[in-house]
């Protein structure tokens, strides 16, 4: 009979306007500056640079200024100036580190290629994602200095990855460490009277994780 | 201007002590005059205050039932989102299209506010509380009402738009397709009540039958048809929902609205809800017994209050429509009114004369009228619609 | 669906005159096609459509390819270094990828290539036997250049009718309206650097 | 004559020539409704209040829209019609015109007995008037009823004949 | 002057209202409904010659969207093309991302893991469910309901936008498929959340069908509108919904069996009178499939590497040689065309856009319908400007 589908269709938003004071899955807004959707893990917002310890971050930047992530990313938003002189790394063994590192938020469409092909786990995608600035000009450049962020903030925000690449970069020194004993061992070897050098300090304790930032 | 009930309690006379003791001090001319402002001041804040609250009930439950809350950021609970918007509206430039023309450019809201704020002249609101106790009150609510299609016309001719023009030839056919109905729907009331008097048609549902059913015209069989069709046309006359054709967003963006902007926009909403709002009251006096009580234990409540009450479920009725339906074609739309509604409300008109001519019957008989009266208002209303829908239905489908 | 050698020799069979060679896909796909020649490509593509056994009524995609002039230096014994660099000309060729709806199986690669890339770039439209060609081939027509001839509405689709050149040719050049952006880095660095003479960026970093 | 009069009056008047003189089509049917307004207020001042609110809800109501389909669908709105420039003789010709109307219909106001009271008309109540209508005069509202059939029959078959030329309408 | 012998739209004096004069009807109005108009699904302008409702002639013009997407991937490596598929239909990202996957390997001949296909068949069934409730959102919304069922099919979007964040990191830009498998693997949790939705889901389509498949309005403003012929449909290259409705059973998941599809036993809808109404309840049908393949592929998900590390993603050099793959997206047959020349990047990168094929029917199926039903027919043809544009 002619209007028994409308009036099915009321009683549908009927059901939902009712539902709505006291069924959670039909009064699904969330107040957004009050109220925050959990991120999930995976979230994934503007990349960040990883430094091993937060008090000297431009001294134990990760990254090597391979400059392999400014070729591989699609929008060219990362901008990258070697430096003249080395420093020592985690694992002691003197790298380039990055004069120039910036990425130019505005450009960047947070694809997360650049975590992908880095060799060196040095670059990891961020989280924040309240990130509106008033100076439309220099704000949206972050140069090293904004992206470099501690390891303990890249374990807060994706413990899973953080676990799998600190394991990974743990296991990499001690082998590291292990080549260069065996292969001092081999040229202290030759000479047997030396006496047996001193055992290597344990490979003086895989670096302690820096306290929480 | 009446002297109010003498017998009833203090609430039911409490709008008249109150305008007495206002005007007690004024002679006799200047007394009538101050009545009269009065009770156009009353009709104007009441029906004032109740067009900004609707237009956040509405927002509001369209949120709730689109499972969202709604505007609550202005104030508590968002109870100040009217306020707001009437800022916004305020302070917004008024742009009028350079090749618009400028006199009837402007007239258009006010013409159209103008008659939609008279027909609020003959709602009896309570007892013996009417503005104007005219003899032909409901032809005069209907002539008033009548008068807006004109300055809808006004605005979509003078805005010189594409859009403005299509949605004003819509909505002239939408308005004069649908008064028809609208009419032919009051006709049967009338015949029933005996009177154009809106107060007299109030006072001829008063009473009770077996105690609790009361003797509004919506309870017999040709009054529920009447009522069905006369909330669709009203539907209709007021640019609502299922029939919101000449501001179709999808199509005209804002149909004749679309060259407005600051408070003229405005203007145009207000008297789009002042007419439904009218409206809602003409159809809570003919059919739902104006300010008559439901129960006769509940007659304490003051007369002014039932009207409320049924206005506002009648537009919550208006909301909950707006919220599901979605438009109807212009043909399809004129095709309803004249093959549908007319014929309809032509049937119910002598199943509503069958009504009154068979008032004598008693016993065995009157469950006999009782069944031709439901066979006159149901019957025509299957026929018709079977008719109406020949083309469409439902499917089957088969898979590959 | 019959190997392209099969359909090529039915094409052949009932249009003698017909230019039909086998083009090969080196790929690991091995999706071959056939080269069809310009005269006799809409018979032939009526055929496709219209054969019993092969009823190839869907064309699914319509492409323009670029190939400019390419140097390509083959083995010649006689020449004195082993080597001989030869120029191939350059010409602009539109593939159709062809499915059959009826009979399930697909594709069928046609294409069809001008004579060169400057003034004879005119191909005929399949749009008369396919309708799904309509839009492809203005596409085709708006960003490569080639002139179908027989199409019906045969207009610029994406860029707006002023435009003069075609942008996926290889040698397209873009047009150097440079627009100031707030933060310019690497080649467009440089054409900032080339606009304002003035260091773009202003100094940031601390000396280190 | 009391000053709410004068002004209908002046306002009804004043809006007809409007409607005659004004230059573009459509807003001189916008002032034709309103002189029809004017002619609704002077049924309210003389009292008749049923005929008043009947000629608002079917002049002010229906007929200026058949005007403004008429004038629209015939597409005079589009181009505005200037007028043939006013020759001398054309100007005498329409005064003698005027002239000979307002003379006849002066000559028949002036002879039809008007009983002019002083108080205003009795106020009879529409179920007075309905008692009437369907008494006295029921033979006079068969007669109208069924012409206003005829005519709605009329433009039915009109409309119908517009609609074979543009077949299709029918979903 | 255009070849319909109507002056061009430009030339036409002024702001006036343009009535252009033309033997056969009298005055015909010509109406430019776009860019900027509310239910054209974007940026995209349809110029109608009107006379009085009924559409007389409809031009679509595109083009506002464009960025030459096309050039852009020509300059860029085959894995830096990845994120910018998101952005063709960006209402679909991960059946635009598998068919690229899918072409490159093919291209590359890259074997995929199974556990990766089972989660690319979950993935692109998901996006199906999606695209396919928002469909009918939108149609409802040109039909002028005042956006609850637009309301309420967000409401479950966001469940599947949320499944495809936690698993990608992004809502809607998942750039999630590499060349033989998948980026990240899901984790049992994630699993069990799909199913409980998938479960749901089939819940809330009935109280959705109950809102809008039987209410009469909706059935008289789209039974009858836009009708389309098979023969037309095929000839014009439509795919997807949209074919089926006009009654040709052309599904490429059973015609090509990619993607481990022979696997799961679901059945193809197909209309009777490929109208409007037709292309809805087609797409309702297609969803209520895809439930039924989201819980088999769920419930036998094998375990096993999401993609083999050998798998070549950065320094990829496919061989020289050109591949047309295609799969069934939720709008139509979304097909890559690549050409390599053994270099870094493609020498010819071609998306095959469903959304445009399917418009060049547009003006057809609006010709003789009011201009309330042409926005409704567009609405039923699901178009996405940023696969139209490219």
């Amino acid at each position: 009979m002619l209007g028994t589908g409308l009036l099915q269709g009321l009683a549908v938003t009927a059901r939902n306007f009712l539902g709505s004071f006291y069924d959670r899955r039909r009064f699904v807004t969330t107040q957004y500056p009050e109220q925050r959707t959990a991120l999930p893990e995976a979230y994934r917002n503007f990349p960040f640079l990883v430094c091993e310890s937060a008090d000297d971050p431009m001294g134990t930047l990760r990254c090597v200024a391979c400059q392999i992530c400014e070729k591989e990313c699609p929008p060219q938003c990362i901008y990258i100036e070697k430096s003249k002189d080395k420093k020592p790394d985690a694992n002691g063994k003197p790298q380039i580190y990055p004069a120039v590192f910036d990425i130019d938020t505005a450009v960047c469409m947070s694809c997360q290629i650049c975590v992908e092909v880095c060799p060196f786990d040095a670059i990891k995608m961020d989280q924040v994602f309240e990130l509106a600035a008033t100076d439309r000009f220099g704000a949206l450049l972050m140069d090293r200095h904004a992206l470099a962020k501690p390891n303990s903030y890249f374990q807060s925000i994706h413990p899973t990855e953080a676990g799998e690449v600190d394991s990974r970069l743990l296991a990499a020194r001690l082998a590291a460490e292990e080549k260069a004993r065996t292969a001092a061992a081999a040229k202290a070897a030759p000479k047997p009277a030396a006496p047996k050098p001193p055992a290597a300090p344990s490979a003086e304790a895989p670096k302690p994780s820096p306290p929480l930032a | 201007m009446s002297a109010g009930p003498t017998d009833a309690h203090l609430l039911e006379r409490a709008p008249f002590l109150l305008r007495d003791w206002l005007t007690h001090a004024l002679p006799e001319p200047l007394r009538w005059f101050a009545n009269t402002l009065i009770a156009i001041a009353a009709i104007l804040a009441i029906f004032g205050t109740l067009f900004a609250l609707l237009t956040l009930v509405e927002r509001k439950v369209l949120g709730r039932v689109q499972n969202r809350p709604g505007p609550n950021r202005t104030g508590w609970f968002g109870i100040l989102q009217p306020v707001a918007d009437g800022i916004k509206m305020l302070t917004k430039e008024d742009i009028v299209p350079r090749a618009a023309d400028p006199l009837l450019h402007f007239l258009a809201p006010v013409a159209l506010l103008g008659f939609s704020v008279l027909t609020f002249a003959v709602i009896p609101y309570g007892r013996d509380l009417v503005a104007v106790r005219l003899d032909a009150g409901v032809l005069y609510f209907f002539a008033a009402g009548s008068a807006t299609e004109l300055s809808i016309f006004m605005a979509g001719w003078s805005s010189n738009n594409k859009y403005a023009l299509v949605a004003a030839m819509r909505a002239l056919a939408q308005l004069i397709s649908y008064e028809l109905p609208l009419l032919l729907s009051a006709v049967p009331v009338v015949l029933a009540a005996g009177t154009l008097s809106a107060p007299d048609i109030v006072e001829s549902q008063g009473g009770f039958t077996w105690g609790f059913v009361p003797h509004w015209h919506v309870f017999t069989p040709w009054g529920a048809a009447a009522f069905l069709v006369f909330f669709i046309s009203a539907l209709s006359e007021s640019n609502r929902s299922p029939f919101d054709l000449p501001e179709a967003e999808s199509e005209l963006i804002a149909g004749h609205l679309t060259e407005y902007s600051g408070f003229k926009y405005a203007l145009f909403f207000m008297a789009e809800y002042f007419g439904m709002c009218s409206l809602c009251g003409m159809a809570v006096t003919l059919f739902l017994g104006g300010w008559q009580a439901p129960l006769a234990a509940l007659e304490f409540i003051p007369s002014y209050a039932w009207f409320a009450l049924k206005l506002c479920a009648l537009l919550l009725v208006f909301i909950w429509i707006r919220a599901t339906l979605p438009r109807l074609r212009m043909d399809q739309l004129t095709r309803f009114a004249w093959k549908f509604l007319v014929p309809l409300a032509l049937v119910n008109l002598a199943a509503s004369a069958f009504w009154s001519l068979s008032f004598g019957w008693a016993g065995p008989m009157q469950a006999l009228r009782w069944a031709i009266g439901i066979a006159l208002a149901v019957g025509p209303f299957v026929l018709l619609g079977r008719r109406l829908g020949a083309g469409i239905g439902p499917r089957t489908y088969r898979y590959a | 669906m019959e190997t392209t050698e099969q359909i090529r020799e039915r094409i052949l069979a009932s249009l003698p005159g017909a230019q039909v060679s086998l083009v090969t896909n080196p790929g690991l796909a091995a999706q071959h096609s056939l080269l069809l020649g310009a005269a006799h490509a809409l018979q032939a593509a009526l055929l496709l459509r219209d054969d019993a056994a092969l009823r190839l009524d869907f064309c699914s995609n319509v492409t323009g390819v670029d190939w400019p002039e390419r140097e390509v230096s083959e083995a010649d014994p006689t020449a004195p270094g082993g080597k001989v660099k030869r120029v191939v000309p350059g010409f602009l060729e539109v593939v159709y990828h062809l499915y059959s709806v009826a009979l399930g199986h697909g594709p069928l690669v046609v294409r069809m290539r001008t004579a060169n890339r400057s003034d004879q770039v005119t191909l005929p439209s399949l749009t008369p036997v396919w309708r799904s060609c309509e839009f492809q081939e203005r596409e085709v027509f708006d960003l490569f250049g080639v002139v179908f001839a027989g199409h019906p509405d045969l207009r610029r689709i994406l860029m707006w009718d002023e435009f003069k050149d075609h942008p996926m040719r290889k040698d397209y050049v873009e047009p150097d309206d440079f627009e100031w952006e707030p933060t310019p880095h690497g080649d467009v660095l440089e054409r900032a650097r080339r606009h304002y003479p003035a260091p773009a960026r202003p100094a940031k970093e601390p000396a280190p | 004559m009391s000053a709410a009069l004068a002004i209908v009056a002046l306002a009804t008047l004043g809006s007809a020539a409007a409607a005659m003189l004004g230059r573009s089509l459509l807003r001189s049917i916008f002032m034709l409704a309103v002189s029809w307004a004017g002619v609704a207020a002077f049924y309210m001042w003389a009292g008749a209040q049923f005929v008043a609110f009947a000629q608002v809800l079917i002049y002010l109501g229906a007929i200026s829209m058949v005007a403004l389909f008429a004038v629209l669908l015939t597409r005079q709105s589009r181009d505005e019609a200037s007028p043939p420039p006013a020759a001398l003789r054309r100007a005498i010709l329409a005064v003698v015109a005027a002239a000979g109307v307002a003379a006849v219909l002066l000559w028949a106001v002036a002879h039809s007995p008007l009983a002019v009271s002083g108080s205003l008309a009795p106020a009879t109540s529409v179920r007075q008037l309905g008692f009437d209508l369907m008494g006295r005069h029921a033979a006079a509202l068969l007669v109208v009823g069924v012409l206003l059939t005829i005519a709605l029959l009329g433009a039915v078959v009109l409309a119908a004949d517009g609609a074979q030329e543009r077949p299709g309408d029918e979903p | 002057m255009n070849p319909s012998g109507l002056p061009p739209l430009a030339s036409l004096p002024g702001p006036q209202i343009r009535a252009v004069h033309d033997e056969l009807h009298g005055d015909l109005l010509e109406l430019s409904m776009g860019p900027h108009h509310p239910s054209t699904h974007g940026v995209f302008r349809m110029v109608v010659t009107l006379d009085g409702e009924t559409v007389v002639k409809l031009k679509p013009v595109f083009g506002y969207l464009h960025r030459n997407h096309e050039k852009i991937a020509e300059g860029a490596s085959y894995l830096g093309s990845m994120p910018y598929t998101d952005r063709l239909d960006y209402l679909c990202s991960m059946t635009n991302n598998w068919s690229y996957a899918l072409a490159v390997e093919r291209l590359a001949g890259q074997a995929v893991s199974e556990r990766a296909e089972y989660v690319r068949v979950i993935l692109a069934e998901l996006t199906r469910l999606l695209n396919h409730t928002c469909l009918a959102g939108f149609l409802l919304q040109d039909g002028g309901a005042s956006g609850t069922p637009l309301m309420y099919a967000f409401r479950e979007r966001e469940k599947i936008l949320d499944l495809f964040e936690s698993l990608s990191g992004s809502r809607m830009m998942c750039n999630y498929q590499r060349f033989g498998g998948c980026r990240a693997d899901p984790s049992p949790a994630w699993l069990d959340s799909a199913r409980a939705l998938v479960d749901g889901y089939g819940r809330f389509l009935d109280e959705y069908e109950a809102l809008l498949t039987g209410n009469e309005i909706l059935m008289a403003r789209t039974q009858g509108i836009g009708r389309l012929s098979p023969q037309l449909a095929v000839s014009a290259g439509v795919t997807g919904p949209m074919l089926r409705a006009a009654g040709v059973g052309y599904d490429i998941r059973k015609v090509d069996g990619y993607g481990f599809y022979p696997r799961f036993t679901f059945r193809v809808p197909i209309g009777a009178d490929g109208d409007t109404y037709d292309r809805y309840m087609v797409r309702i049908l297609e969803m209520r499939e895809s439930i039924g393949i989201l819980r088999q592929a769920l419930r036998d998900i094998p375990a096993g590497p999401i993609l083999d590390p050998k798998a070549k993603q950065r320094g990829l050099r496919p061989k020289a040689g050109e591949v047309y793959s295609r799969i069934e997206g939720p709008k139509g047959e979304i097909g890559f065309f690549l050409i390599s020349d053994g270099g870094p990047n493609p020498y010819r990168y071609r998306v095959r856009p469903p959304s445009l094929i399917n418009l060049t029917i547009l003006e057809d199926m609006c010709l003789g319908q009011s201009i309330a039903d042409s926005v409704v027919i567009l609405g039923s043809v699901d178009i996405v400007l940023g696969e139209v544009d490219r």
